[in-house]
């Protein structure tokens, strides 16, 4: 009796013990796990475990909650932001993090040699960086300082109230600088790596998994809930989705859409709104698409809801406005819905009937998904303005060649998700000449509007913002949203406990436990 | 019969094939198949190649046939040479000029009915242009070749694996006979025949012959056959005529070494015979034709050598009226 | 023999040459480039990437370039992987890769030859019958469907083998999956092949020999009977092998084993120059010695191939 | 060639199916083998000569193929229905064969020596060495030129003569009572043949073999055999001692055969006789004389009945209605 008893808890302790390891489907094999040299989802996720910037994302609404710093405080034009970093905060070889640690981490990110994508998330706000990135000035002029040991100062373009929210993101990225001028670019190698983060490297099989075990010198350490985190490096849905089913994983994201149908049946299904956004780009350099009237036109001819509930089916919220709504920022109304009024303006812009219309051809990238919703709109666009598109889709490469380097389409597929919770990571991108504008789309006055946002603060800043999308969709329809995204999980949180649905889909471990 | 014209002269010929090789693998080498032959076949008359496997008969009548384009050497039907001609010229030619192969079963279009096979001849001239035809008379045309060769015209539509070899080669023989030729190259047409059907076809082609003043240039390996059906043998060795004569005169005074060891291995069917024969029974095998000899190509096997044919090729030579020989027991080297 | 190795072996130089200058600008003429992202990456980062790799200068001096590395065996950083240099991810995949095609290409030799050997001696009996059936499946399911199903009956329903991942996390029970999914088509080939030529040399001349001899039957098949009989499927094992190392690719994303052929696949979406490179290259120089391989045993097998 | 009779071959049938129906290849064949005779076994393709001899040892194919009746008795014990690993001490042994194209019946990927070796270890209990030794001998008195070292060479090194020299050698290996001869010589050249049937005629003289010889070659049979067994459409329509048969042939198709074939030592003044017709199909026969469609002396019995058996001088039969009154059962 006694010796079973026994049996039974040391059976319940490595239950309660294996509770602690969690897996996760993480998608695709990560490309670096450098901070600084990685970029998309399934690094940010590692990124989260391994290291900790000055700030984390919290993990209901995603805005920054205390990592590295302790505390921040901006300026009262928002122009300067100054981080209190913790003191006693190590690597995990012991080395103290401070202020000096944070300028070199982010010079280094953003130091021309080193190429890094997204050095311009930084350089685009902090004060002289940019110069920095296109080599036309040194270090010396980007004005980040350490004021003392543990005070970090940052001087910002303009009024960057969101700024903390930003150093959520990797490219904000505090790297052991130590480290990296010991062993260069193979710091980041098991046995040599040193991290700062929740967890350490403990085993990195490419294209198979990496294996993070709790790091003790972690600064929260007594708050973290997991011992060891395996990351499944796999790039097939279906796998994914039988690896959880299978219980060989506790957490998969994306589900493959042939099965949506049973998925969102499940207790453990979770669908939110996401901060992104599935649009079409005019290119507004064509004729017949240079007149506004003509994209108003088909904009108001597609029925969203329809698109939703019949083709995605994944829960997706129809779009009317291109930024999603969120805390503080009311999007623009938008086009809706209204095949009277878009036959009118087709007819307006001299194609009644859609007689004289060239036939335009929409541009996605191979797959069932992007095909699946162009013919919806094909199909809408023939029966509301009796006008007839192409399809055609090209290969992942070809296709982004095609959309932002040669601009050869008429209209063309594309999604965003948003860096960070600001209406700016939407707006930004549609100013003339703006990297990001693949539909060349140019209008003096939204960019007016955009520059005054970078230098306006609060409540005010929000409204112009709110004017500027007014002219991009009402106004100039120069991008035409479809839905926003809509974060789709499996896990079971009855189970797990510090996981929330969240507009980023940016859930840090320190969080993530077993539920008691 | 000396008095009649040549149909056929084949003057030093020469077929080597050249021996396929490696990337890699040094001077490239030849098979001499056929190694500088001479000979002619009168109007109406039979002339019979006969020899071991790898004797070059068959290859001498591919050349004269033009399946192959021979190395060197002409070869004359009618008085203009076959080599030399322009691909319409030949075309032409061919038409009075037919073979039948050994084997009837693989030289006849499984999906073609037995009058198909026979009228593809003609038709393939007509869509030329060479033949004016109407299709009623092809038909009977057709039919009337059946019959001669003792087919009922009532097979016309069947197919080839209906018939029994003897019945097919009687197709393969009507079918050379739908343009008229008036020389046929036979290539063994009766080795692959039951010893009762054998003796129908030699028949067959002797009827015909008489009835159409053919001229036949005819292989066999069995030399029994060959002296049934030919007015002149010639006896192949290695790429080389070794002998050639008058057939009565060959069989009953074979002059070359190799002729007489050859006719006197060849079985009778007469126990009495049998047993009272000698026979010459050659050492070793058949060699094979892959390199040129300096002396006699028969001299490994001869059981007459002598030092001089080592040394010396004997020169195809006439020993006495009409019956040549290559051998040095009949004339001195030059 | 050994000469003629040598010389197959040097023969190899000039191919690889070809293979590697023809792949180098092809690859090049594909639109897009390794930096492309959907977030469009800003000039100046561009500029900056460009430069890091090179691909500022003339193309002809970058393939000089390239082609001076690779003769070290260098195939240089990977544009996508920017931990890892191109050599370290072939290193670590090519080893996986192999054991799973040489696991793969064993199973269906032994297998394919046993049932070809059942199903000949047993000519239309039922175990004849099973055999063909089996081939015919192997033959017409691809490796797509195959994977997943197999996945699904042994994976989620039995639960005795693992899904997915390899070695390291599952033991060698990770193997098995794979490489019967891999193994399925060219196992039904070569059993159709081996049962088709072992019914072929049973009805020789030869074999009749044997049996006036009155060799046992045992003897017969395996004495006189097998070895003719396998050389067809000797033959086979080079298209197998290259079929394998290519359908190891699809077979590596179904079940997440950690090989080449994942990156592979990778590689030529991200346009990652240097790695589809070298995965060319290495993909090449194994079917290459495969084929060496299987024409040197055949020549050992066959005494009537000599080697100049 | 004695007296003693060490095979008989009693109402032998073997029948095959086909889709068609049942082709009698062998239908009631019988005969008689002394020790020491060599006894030739003439016919056309298809009359069933080949399957008779695979039918002596037993070696029919099966399916489609079954011995439908009858006895092959070897010594009284009947081969047909020996268990099968105790005809398989006969076969090879005391009966062995040699088949028509030594080019295939040599295993082309075993050398000379394991091929020779396994017969003469199996039937004779020598060591390897001892084995080795044996097959040498063999194969020089089989005329095989420096048998040390070409025992150990495969049978692509060798010339089809050559070939049929180291067959030879193996079927005689285990000096058997009877080598059956399958067509020996039908793929060689004439003056190759002429050398192998001297070395088989040499051999099996000296070793005292009696010889089973199937040709379709009256030539090889005339100067070979002592006997002639003569098959149509799977049956033996006459039998005799060689001499007999060609002085005096009793049934119409040996007779037309032997006046068919050409001759090298006559003159041909006229036409060579042929007989009319095609062999017939062996499928579904009746049970009525299968040559009478092409018999010249053909009457309405013939068409009717199946001849029975007449007998002559020196034990020479042949089944033909033209000799009812000889026949010893009607």
């Amino acid at each position: 009796m006694r010796k079973s008893l026994v049996a039974l808890f040391a059976l319940l302790a490595v239950l309660g013990l294996s509770a602690q390891e969690f897996t996760i489907v993480n998608g695709t094999e990560p490309v670096s796990l450098d901070p600084h040299a990685v970029e998309g989802v399934p690094e940010h996720r590692i990124y989260m475990a391994l290291f900790e910037g000055l700030t984390v994302a919290d993990p209901r609404t995603n805005r920054a909650v205390p990592g590295v710093a302790k505390s921040w405080s901006y300026s009262k034009d928002f122009k300067t932001i100054t981080f209190n970093i913790r003191e006693g905060v190590k690597w995990s070889d012991g080395v103290e993090i401070t202020a000096d640690t944070v300028v070199k981490s982010w010079l280094r990110k953003m130091d021309p040699k080193n190429a890094f994508q997204y050095a311009d998330l930084p350089a685009s706000y902090i004060a002289g960086a940019m110069d920095y990135l296109e080599g036309k000035a040194g270090p010396e002029n980007v004005k980040i300082r350490a004021v003392d040991k543990y005070t970090f100062e940052v001087q910002l373009v303009g009024p960057t109230p969101f700024f903390a929210d930003m150093t959520i993101h990797y490219a904000f990225a505090i790297v052991p600088i130590h480290a990296i001028e010991k062993y260069g670019a193979d710091w980041v190698k098991p046995g040599k790596i040193v991290s700062n983060g929740p967890f350490v490297l403990k085993e990195w099989k490419p294209q198979e998994k990496i294996v993070v075990e709790k790091n003790p010198t972690y600064w929260d350490a007594k708050n973290v809930g997991l011992k060891k985190i395996t990351f499944i490096a796999n790039d097939d849905v279906n796998v994914g989705y039988n690896l959880y089913k299978t219980g060989a994983a506790d957490w998969v994201e994306t589900v493959p859409s042939e099965l949506m149908d049973e998925v969102k049946l499940r207790k453990d299904f979770h669908v939110a709104p996401e901060y992104g956004t599935y649009y079409y780009i005019f290119n507004v350099t064509r004729k017949p698409l240079d007149d506004a009237r003509v994209r108003k036109a088909l904009a108001m001819s597609i029925d969203k809801k329809a698109l939703v509930e019949k083709v995605t089916r994944g829960g997706q919220v129809p779009a009317d406005s291109f930024v999603p709504p969120s805390a503080g920022y009311t999007p623009t109304k938008g086009l809706a819905y209204n095949p009277e009024q878009a036959r009118k303006l087709l007819a307006d812009a001299g194609f009644p009937g859609g007689k004289g219309f060239p036939t335009l051809t929409i541009l996605y990238n191979t797959s069932s998904n992007h095909k699946r919703i162009a013919e919806f709109i094909q199909a809408q666009w023939k029966e509301n303005l009796g006008i007839t598109v192409n399809l055609m889709n090209q290969e992942w490469g070809t296709y982004l060649d095609t959309r932002s380097q040669s601009h050869n389409f008429d209209i063309a597929r594309a999604g965003w998700i948003g860096d960070y919770l600001d209406p700016s990571t939407f707006l930004d991108m549609w100013v003339t000449g703006g990297t990001q504008n693949d539909g060349l789309y140019s209008n003096k006055k939204y960019d007016e509007l955009i520059q005054k946002s970078r230098v306006t603060s609060g409540a005010e800043r929000f409204k112009i913002m709110q004017e500027a999308e007014n002219i991009l969709i009402d106004q100039d329809m120069a991008v035409l949203p479809l839905y926003f995204y809509v974060t789709q999980n499996l896990i079971n949180l009855d189970k797990w406990d510090g996981w929330y649905p969240n507009p980023l889909n940016t859930h840090p471990w320190k969080f993530v436990r077993p539920k008691k | 019969m000396s008095e009649t014209k040549n149909l056929l002269e084949v003057r030093g010929l020469k077929m080597h094939f050249p021996i396929k090789t490696g990337l890699f693998a040094g001077p490239k080498r030849y098979i001499y198949a056929v190694d500088g032959v001479d000979f002619e076949v009168k109007k109406g008359e039979t002339v019979g190649l006969v020899g071991e496997s790898g004797c070059g008969k068959s290859t001498t009548v591919r050349a004269v046939a033009q399946l192959y384009k021979p190395t060197a050497g002409e070869v004359m039907l009618n008085g203009k040479d076959l080599t030399k001609m322009p691909a319409d010229e030949l075309i032409k030619a061919r038409k009075n000029m037919q073979m039948v192969f050994q084997d009837p079963y693989a030289s006849l279009n499984p999906r073609m009915t037995a009058g198909d096979i026979i009228a593809e001849p003609i038709k393939i001239f007509q869509k030329r242009g060479l033949i004016d035809m109407s299709v009623e008379d092809r038909n009977d045309r057709v039919e009337q070749l059946m019959e001669k060769v003792g087919l009922s015209r009532f097979f016309k539509n069947r197919y080839p694996h209906e018939f029994s070899g003897g019945q097919r080669q009687r197709i393969g023989i009507a079918r050379a006979l739908a343009l008229n030729p008036e020389l046929i190259l036979c290539d063994e047409p009766v080795s692959a025949l039951d010893v009762s059907i054998q003796s129908q076809i030699l028949n067959l082609f002797k009827d015909l012959q008489e009835e159409f003043g053919l001229t036949y240039l005819f292989i066999a390996h069995d030399l029994s056959v060959i002296k049934y059906i030919s007015n002149r043998v010639a006896v192949m060795y290695l790429g080389l005529i070794v002998e050639i004569a008058d057939s009565r005169e060959l069989y009953s005074k074979p002059l070359h070494p190799y002729t007489q060891a050859l006719l006197s291995a060849a079985p009778v069917p007469d126990p009495k015979v049998e047993a009272q024969r000698k026979r010459i029974i050659l050492t070793g095998d058949v060699p094979s034709p892959d390199k040129q000899r300096q002396g006699c190509n028969f001299y490994d096997r001869c059981w007459k050598r002598m030092d001089v044919c080592k040394q010396c090729k004997p020169q195809l030579k006439e020993a006495s009226p009409g019956h040549k020989v290559a051998c040095f027991l009949y004339h001195n080297p030059d | 023999m050994a000469r003629y190795f040598i010389r197959r072996a040097l023969s190899l130089i000039p191919t690889l040459f070809i293979i590697i200058t023809l792949s180098f600008f092809l690859i090049r003429l594909a639109p897009g480039g390794p930096f492309a992202r959907e977030r469009d990456v800003p000039e100046a980062i561009l500029q900056n990437l460009l430069k890091r790799y090179h691909m500022d200068e003339p193309l002809f001096k970058q393939y000089l370039r390239y082609m001076g590395d690779v003769i070290r065996w260098d195939f240089g950083p990977s544009y996508r992987y920017r931990d890892l240099t191109v050599n370290e991810i072939i290193d670590r995949g090519l080893p996986v890769s192999m054991a799973l095609g040489v696991t793969s290409l064993l199973l269906a030799v032994v297998g394919g030859v046993s049932v070809g050997i059942i199903s000949a001696l047993k000519q239309n009996r039922w175990q004849d019958y099973v055999a063909v059936a089996i081939a015919v499946i192997g033959i017409s399911v691809p490796l797509f469907v195959m994977g997943p199903v197999l996945q699904l009956v042994f994976g989620m329903k039995l639960k005795i083998l693992p899904i997915g991942q390899w070695i390291s996390t599952h033991g060698l029970k990770a193997i098995i999956l794979p490489a019967l999914t891999l193994s399925f088509p060219y196992f039904a080939y070569i059993a159709r092949l081996s049962r088709a030529s072992i019914l072929e040399v049973l009805r020789s001349d030869y074999i009749r020999t044997a049996r006036a001899k009155g060799l046992k039957e045992s003897v017969v098949v395996w004495k006189h009977v097998l070895k003719g009989a396998l050389l067809p499927v000797v033959t086979y094992l080079g298209p197998a092998f290259s079929g394998i190392v290519v359908g190891s690719v699809v077979v590596e994303s179904v079940f997440l084993v950690p090989g080449i052929g994942r990156p592979f696949v990778q590689s030529a979406l991200n346009r990652d120059y240097t790695l589809i490179m070298a995965e060319v290259v290495v993909y090449s120089v194994i079917l290459i010695i495969a084929n060496l391989v299987v024409d040197l045993v055949y020549g050992l097998l066959d005494p009537r191939i000599s080697y100049k | 060639m004695t007296d003693e009779v060490i095979l008989q071959v009693r109402d032998l049938k073997t029948y095959f199916k086909v889709d068609e129906g049942i082709v009698k290849a062998v239908d009631g064949v019988s005969f008689d083998l002394h020790r020491g005779e060599t006894l030739g076994i003439v016919g056309e393709s298809g009359s069933g000569k080949s399957v008779t001899n695979l039918s002596i040892i037993n070696m029919i194919p099966s399916p489609p193929g079954r011995i439908a009746g009858g006895q092959v008795l070897f010594h009284g014990k009947d081969l047909l229905t020996m268990p099968a690993d105790e005809i398989r001490k006969i076969r090879g042994n005391k009966i062995s064969m040699i088949f028509q194209d030594p080019m295939t019946s040599l295993n082309p990927f075993l050398r000379i020596s394991t091929q020779m070796i396994e017969t003469i270890q199996l039937h004779q209990g020598l060591d390897k060495q001892a084995a080795k030794e044996k097959a040498i001998e063999m194969l020089r008195l089989a005329g095989i030129p420096a048998p040390e070292t070409r025992i150990d060479q495969y049978p692509h090194q060798f010339s089809g003569g050559m070939r049929q020299r180291v067959m030879i050698a193996m079927g005689l290996s285990c000096n058997p009572e009877i080598l059956i001869a399958d067509e020996p010589t039908s793929a060689l050249d004439v003056t190759i043949q002429a050398q192998i049937l001297e070395l088989m005629k040499d051999l099996t003289h000296r070793l005292g073999t009696a010889v089973i010889m199937i040709t379709h070659s009256l030539g090889v049979v005339a100067g070979m055999c002592d006997t002639i067994c003569v098959m149509y459409a799977g049956r033996i329509v006459e039998r005799g001692p060689t001499a007999e048969i060609f002085e005096d042939p009793k049934h119409p198709y040996t007779r037309g055969l032997i006046r068919s074939v050409p001759r090298l030592d006559q003159e041909h003044t006229e036409r060579l006789y042929s007989i009319p017709g095609q062999p017939p199909n062996v499928i579904d026969l009746p049970d009525c004389c299968p040559f009478y469609p092409r018999c010249d002396k053909a009457m309405d019995i013939c068409k009717k009945k199946y001849p029975a058996q007449a007998q002559f001088e020196n034990g020479h039969s042949a089944s033909c209605w033209l000799y009812a009154k000889e026949a010893t059962n009607v």
